[in-house]
């Protein structure tokens, strides 16, 4: 089985790396760059916990190949914050106390994200249903929701 | 002390505990910076990996390993023959047994060899090259089948000596608990109930699978991360398989994510211990969600019948319970735990729990969140629930009656302190959601739960750094934000800011023995040891003041994070603060530090009520959580928003008990389900918004009156769900989980 | 193991006819690589198709719909025309796994991994929708129905994949409606999926309906019987009691950890007449 | 001497007494007295059991005192999650 040679960008960086033509994105994330901040929790598309966007489309990264990647955009919860700026979702969550082990937090967030780019405005149930594929077992997601719905208010109020 | 401990804890002021920080690891997790237990990698590593038993249960009669070494990449194979027999100690020698299995397999994912190779594709090769004789043995599952006559036999001669003869040899355990005449009581009651309840085993269902990195040299020194609760309790469980000095072996806790229990023992950790050994190279070895599921943690399943009688004006006048729990393959079902708890809210004269513990052709169980405790509150719960709205009476009220409450002598013997259950009940019954209408196919229940909580070995080392700013070690995982409770209960003591305190959880070589973060101990033990520790540092600042001074040491106090002179004689000076005393400690007679090591007893008991209302689908049988609200004793809540994190979190993990979550084994004894697709823990658009409800009555044993508060929210569920299901399905619900099919049957059945 | 990534349909139907051993279609991969990595599939060639732009396509054909095969179900539903002409197909697309799964999830890839609880699966079947099968011997129209013929298992030949789905024109006044039960709100694989479509008359008699089951058979199940019950009919109550018998009664399931034979046997009538409830309001406009 | 409530099934060691008496002025005396007195019970005595000294439950602290007039009870070594 030989390998593959990939280029992509990620989170803005021009990458390039090798990978089995079986080999998902997130073990490329994790094992080949380093990216730990994706997870997972299931490796069957059924917690959330790897969520990452290609080309803006939010996916489990572990039902993704590397190979795949070629020539695409990837964001992970790694470029989520703009330097020493976090994210207000990112901000919102530590300032709601939305994780409390944290490992679900960085597939929450990237899903989050994604969610009020499409949708500023979202409804409690609206959050709810986006982010039902993202497993937390720690916080009942109350506080997880708080903290989206906050976010997307205080989005709407600066913009 | 001129006050007694409860006048102070009652009027104390707080500056810091009571407030919501932000923890001091919320940037690295919101970042993807924090690193869990599968995020650790060392040069060389090597990836290990365990082939698992297909069968329930099985004789192994040959491994064959040839193969698998001889595959290039290959680098160790381990089976059990490579473990020493611990003779000395049953529960270890379970633990190891659990971890790889000797004569048999006894459970679908049973582990009976490992390899470790240069990459994951090889070691998945290098399984299937192993060669397993196995004699597929008959097996069994259920708890009930498992002490009917014939039933497969997993262990020979392994009852305790409470079991009576001629029991069930898969029966390993009895237990009774109680007083009073249950015969008499019955007498006396205008109603009698007798019911039986079954729930079935649910996984902690942490979203982290077990993960851990271990090297070994060949002078016996070791190192392992891995994820955990107690890294202590790995090394010690470690030290004792592999035959290491505990002082040798150091084990780092990772960041956890979560655990409800289920990392309270080791699973991957010795293993992957014995490929580092024989290999000479680290190795690393991660869970597949699948094996975390049919290989690790389960609760147990119960089966429990209920006796119950009651007068007509709601007293209750007796409460029998007969409780069967299997836990797995091995001994140790939490049954006597759901023996004592099971009537422990109330105030009964004739109380009585017998309690089996039995074995099953299943994982061992391993804790989740009060263990034992939600099965039997389900029964004994549900049974008076039933009871109350048979006699027309309000079940807030029936409850109330009999509530325990300080002086009461509980159903497992002492007599109660000060407690919250009564404070509980009457907030529930004054809060909106009681008087809430409810609408066609809705149903409200009610339902109370009691935990124990504890202490235990605990260890804090707070040292003053030269700029006057503080650490803080302690020994146990941070599963929930301990290490701002830690910060925050310091710099409360020390008069200091928040954020002038970082707390981090230190490695095994760096304190002493600390007990797994279990019991609902940490914000209670730890955060006793942490108080501890700074008013010991505050007593050596002191000392070096009154030095600098020339003055007495009792001339000098510790106030608002300053020494200042007190007392006539004390003369006149300006009081120094923190970071002026830290400034000049090596002057005054070197660094300066605080400590406390001790085993805090009296952790204090805890309690909740919970409130749910739910929609029952008449067509379909599918339950929708409608509101949902806790009320729970806390003590005091030294960062409330992760109390309530606590409450909500509990009462999810109850809500998936009570509704989908379930271990489905097959005919032949495999699980069905070994994934999150079928293995259906809550999701956020089943759920509302969980109110919540904080009741502090200071806890006389902690300094500043912290109660645990992790365990007891899981407890109240499963009846109150129940009690609202039945109520809008118009059909007692007493098997769990009460999945749609289940529900839709009673409800054709009625 | 190789990794095939052409750019036009012909390069695809070369690879994978030319192809000596077994190569997989990858199109949304929400299938494919769960079983690749549990060891189910070990596949010597993976061909992913979404390079090839055609194929990324929803386009208007013969007052139809033409999905290629690489569109997944988040850019259905994105697609406000397709969305207001198919309402149950978007919306049982829209069902399949989670937000991040419907990123990547496609129609033919849902259709050719023939699980019988596939959600879009019997939505398809009761608008006609077919499938458009490319292969050496050129392009072939199936309907969806024949596609599967049992679980994980389908009539196309070797070399041949579905390059896209056609869901063709509806009449006027036509609505259709897919519903399915899980346990939880998200999540779940169908217990019971039932996809549905009619057409009314000017007075709102129904002169057309198709209904199909998911989950109550080794593969979706078209239910002519619950048709009939409703055609000629005003959907009043009597016709709707007659469509959920006439669906309960063609159930065949099966007891699994998903649920048991009776549950599934009563749902399957239920879901029916609420999904009829549903399809007669887009019907009416 | 200490009034010691033991639980129901080990009574079948203690002559089926559910209150038995010991010399104790502290657990450790406490526990290893009722094991000289009843060495059925001491099986489980070893495996681990909990005290609760006048409402408040002890693991191991072999120290504590116990006065003549304490509640005591032997409870199931506590478990937690």
């Amino acid at each position: 089985m030989s390998n593959i040679h990939v280029t992509t960008k990620i989170n803005g960086d021009p990458t390039e790396y090798l990978c089995a033509p079986d080999e998902t994105l997130l073990d490329v994330l994790r094992d080949r760059l380093g990216m730990t901040g994706s997870k997972e929790g299931c490796g069957t598309g059924d917690c959330g916990a790897c969520s990452v966007t290609i080309n803006g489309r939010l996916v489990c990264s572990c039902l993704v190949l590397g190979a795949e990647a070629e020539g695409a955009e990837i964001e992970t919860i790694e470029g989520m914050a703009d330097g020493d700026q976090l994210h207000p979702l990112q901000q919102k969550f530590i300032e709601h106390a939305a994780l409390q082990c944290g490992i679900c937090t960085p597939g929450i967030l990237v899903a989050a994200k994604s969610l009020l780019e499409k949708n500023p405005d979202p409804t409690e149930e609206e959050a709810r249903y986006w982010l039902a594929g993202n497993l937390c077992r720690c916080t009942g997601y109350d506080k997880i929701i708080r903290a989206v719905l906050d976010t997307a208010a205080d989005l709407r109020k600066a913009s | 002390m001129a006050l007694d401990s409860k006048q102070v804890l009652d009027t104390q002021q707080f500056k810091i505990v009571g407030t919501r920080p932000l923890r001091p690891d919320g940037i690295d997790k919101v970042t993807g910076k924090a690193r869990f237990g599968a995020d650790i990698t060392a040069p060389g590593m090597l990836i290990g990996k365990v082939l698992r038993s297909p069968h329930a249960h099985a004789r192994i009669k040959s491994i064959d390993t040839s193969a698998a070494e001889a595959i290039e990449g290959v680098h160790a194979v381990v089976t059990r023959a490579d473990f020493a027999e611990i003779t000395d100690d049953d529960a270890t020698a379970d633990v190891l047994d659990n971890c790889m299995a000797g004569e048999k397999a006894l459970y679908d994912g049973h582990a009976v060899a490992a390899v470790a190779a240069s990459s994951g594709h090889i070691a998945k090769k290098a399984l299937k090259a192993i060669k397993i004789d196995y004699e597929v043995l008959d097996h069994v599952t259920d708890v009930d089948r498992a002490i009917a006559d014939g039933a497969p036999v997993l262990h020979e001669g392994r009852a305790d000596e409470s079991v009576p003869e001629g029991s069930s040899p898969n029966i390993m355990a009895r237990y009774e608990f109680g007083h009073g005449d249950i015969d008499a009581g019955l007498a006396q009651a205008d109603q009698v109930i007798e019911r039986s309840y079954r729930t079935e085993a649910t996984h902690q269902g942490y979203i982290e699978p077990h993960a851990c990195l271990a090297q070994m040299s060949q002078d016996g020194q070791a190192d392992l991360w891995c994820c955990t609760q107690g890294h202590y309790m790995v090394r010690n469980t470690c030290a004792a398989i592999l035959g290491l000095d505990q002082g040798q072996l150091r084990v780092t806790a990772s960041e956890i994510g979560g655990g409800f229990g289920g990392k309270t023992t080791v699973f991957l950790e010795p293993v992957a211990l014995m490929l580092a050994k024989k290999s000479s190279r680290p190795v690393k070895m991660v869970m597949t969600r699948s094996e975390v599921l049919r290989a690790t943690g389960p609760t147990a399943s119960s089966s429990v019948d209920i006796r119950i009688g009651m007068t007509k004006d709601g007293r209750i006048t007796a409460g029998f319970a007969e409780l069967r729990y299997q836990g797995g393959a091995y001994p140790g079902s939490p049954v006597e735990m759901g023996s004592m708890s099971a009537f422990a809210p109330y105030d009964l004269e004739n109380v009585k729990t017998v309690g089996w513990d039995v074995v099953t052709n299943r994982p061992k169980q391993a804790a989740y969140r009060a263990p034992g405790a939600p099965m039997a509150a389900f029964a004994v719960e549900s049974a008076i629930d039933e009871l109350a709205k048979g006699l027309g009476l309000d079940p807030l009220e029936v409850r109330l009656k009999n509530a325990a409450r300080e002086g009461t002598k509980a159903s497992y013997g002492p007599t109660y302190p000060a407690i919250g259950l009564e404070a509980t009940l009457r907030t529930a019954k004054d809060h909106p959601h009681w008087t809430a209408p409810l609408g066609p196919n809705q149903g409200r229940g009610v339902a109370c739960g009691f935990w124990f909580n504890f202490g235990g070995d605990t260890c804090v080392t707070l040292n003053i750094t030269p700029d006057g700013t503080v650490t803080v070690s302690e020994g146990n995982p941070d599963i929930g934000g301990s290490r701002a409770s830690m910060s925050m209960m310091a710099a409360e003591e020390l008069g200091i800011p928040y954020n002038k305190v970082r707390t981090i959880v230190a490695d095994t070589g760096s304190l002493g023995q600390n007990e797994v973060t279990d019991g609902s101990r940490v914000t209670f033990a730890v955060g006793l040891a942490t108080i501890e520790a700074a008013r010991a540092a505050k007593r050596e600042m002191c000392r070096r003041v009154a030095k600098v001074w020339g003055i007495d040491e009792d001339a000098v106090e510790w106030r608002d994070g300053a020494v200042h002179p007190t007392g006539h004689n004390a003369g006149s000076h300006d009081p120094m603060t923190l970071a002026e005393i830290a400034a000049i400690a090596s002057n005054t007679g070197g660094p300066i530090a605080g400590h406390h090591e001790a085993n805090p007893e009296g952790a204090g008991v805890s309690f909740a009520t919970h409130m749910v209302d739910t929609e029952v689908d008449p067509d379909t049988g599918a339950v929708k959580i409608l509101r949902y609200t806790v009320f729970q004793d806390a003590g005091k809540a030294v960062h409330p928003a992760y109390v309530e994190g606590q409450f909500q979190g509990g009462a999810t993990q109850g809500i998936g008990w009570a509704l989908n979550e379930e271990y489905i084994y097959g005919e032949d004894g495999t699980l069905q389900n070994a994934g999150f697709l079928d293995y259906r823990i809550p999701v956020a658009s089943d759920l509302p918004m969980i109110d919540t409800v904080i009741l502090e009555i200071p806890n006389p044993g902690h300094p500043y009156g912290v109660r645990g508060v992790g365990e007891t929210s899981i407890v109240p569920p499963l009846a109150a769900i129940a009690n609202a299901v039945s109520e809008a399905a118009g059909v007692r619900m007493t098997d769990l989980p009460m999945s749609p099919p289940k529900v839709l049957k009673a409800m054709q059945d009625k | 193991m190789r990794y095939l990534a052409p750019t036009t349909l012909d390069d695809a139907i070369q690879l994978l006819s030319g192809d000596p051993g077994d190569c997989r279609v990858l199109a949304g991969g929400t299938d494919l690589l769960v079983r690749l990595r549990s060891g189910d599939a070990e596949p010597d060639s993976i061909l992913d198709i979404k390079r090839i732009e055609d194929l990324r396509q929803i386009t208007k054909e013969d007052g139809g719909w033409l999905i290629g095969a690489a569109v997944s179900s988040a850019e259905m539903n994105e697609h406000a025309e397709l969305k207001a002409a198919y309402p149950g197909v978007c919306e049982a697309a829209d069902l399949i796994g989670s937000t991040q799964i419907q990123g990547r999830c496609t129609l033919a890839g849902n259709l050719c991994n023939a699980s019988p609880a596939a959600d879009s699966v019997p939505a398809m079947v009761a608008v006609r929708a077919v499938a458009r099968v490319a292969g050496p011997n050129g392009t072939r129209d199936v309907a969806v129905e024949d596609i599967p013929t049992g679980p994980g298992k389908t009539s196309l030949e070797k070399g041949e994949f579905v390059a896209s789905i056609f869901l063709p024109a509806k009449p006027d006044r036509s609505g259709d409606a897919y519903l399915r039960f899980i346990p939880r709100t998200e999540m779940d694989i169908a217990v019971v999926g039932c996809g549905l479509s009619l057409t009314l008359d000017n007075d709102g008699t129904c002169t057309d309906a198709r209904v199909a089951l998911g989950a109550v058979g080794p593969k979706v199940m078209l239910v002519d019987a619950a048709a009939e019950a409703l055609i000629g009919t005003k959907l009043d109550d009597a016709a709707m009691q007659a469509l959920s018998k006439a669906c309960s009664d063609a159930a065949t399931p099966i007891a699994d950890k998903r649920g048991t034979v009776e549950f599934r046997t009563h749902v399957a009538g239920v879901l029916a007449r609420r999904a009829a409830a549903i399809a007669k309001t887009r019907a009416e406009g | 001497m200490v009034q010691v409530t033991i639980w129901g099934s080990l009574a079948r060691f203690t002559d089926d007494a559910r209150e038995v008496e010991v010399e104790a002025e502290n657990l450790r005396q406490l526990l290893d007295g009722l094991a000289q007195k009843y060495p059925g019970l001491k099986p489980q005595l070893d495996r681990g059991v909990s005290v609760s000294i006048d409402g408040k439950v002890y693991n191991d602290s072999w120290f504590q005192p116990i006065q003549p007039d304490s509640e005591v009870v032997l409870l199931a070594r506590l478990k937690g999650g």
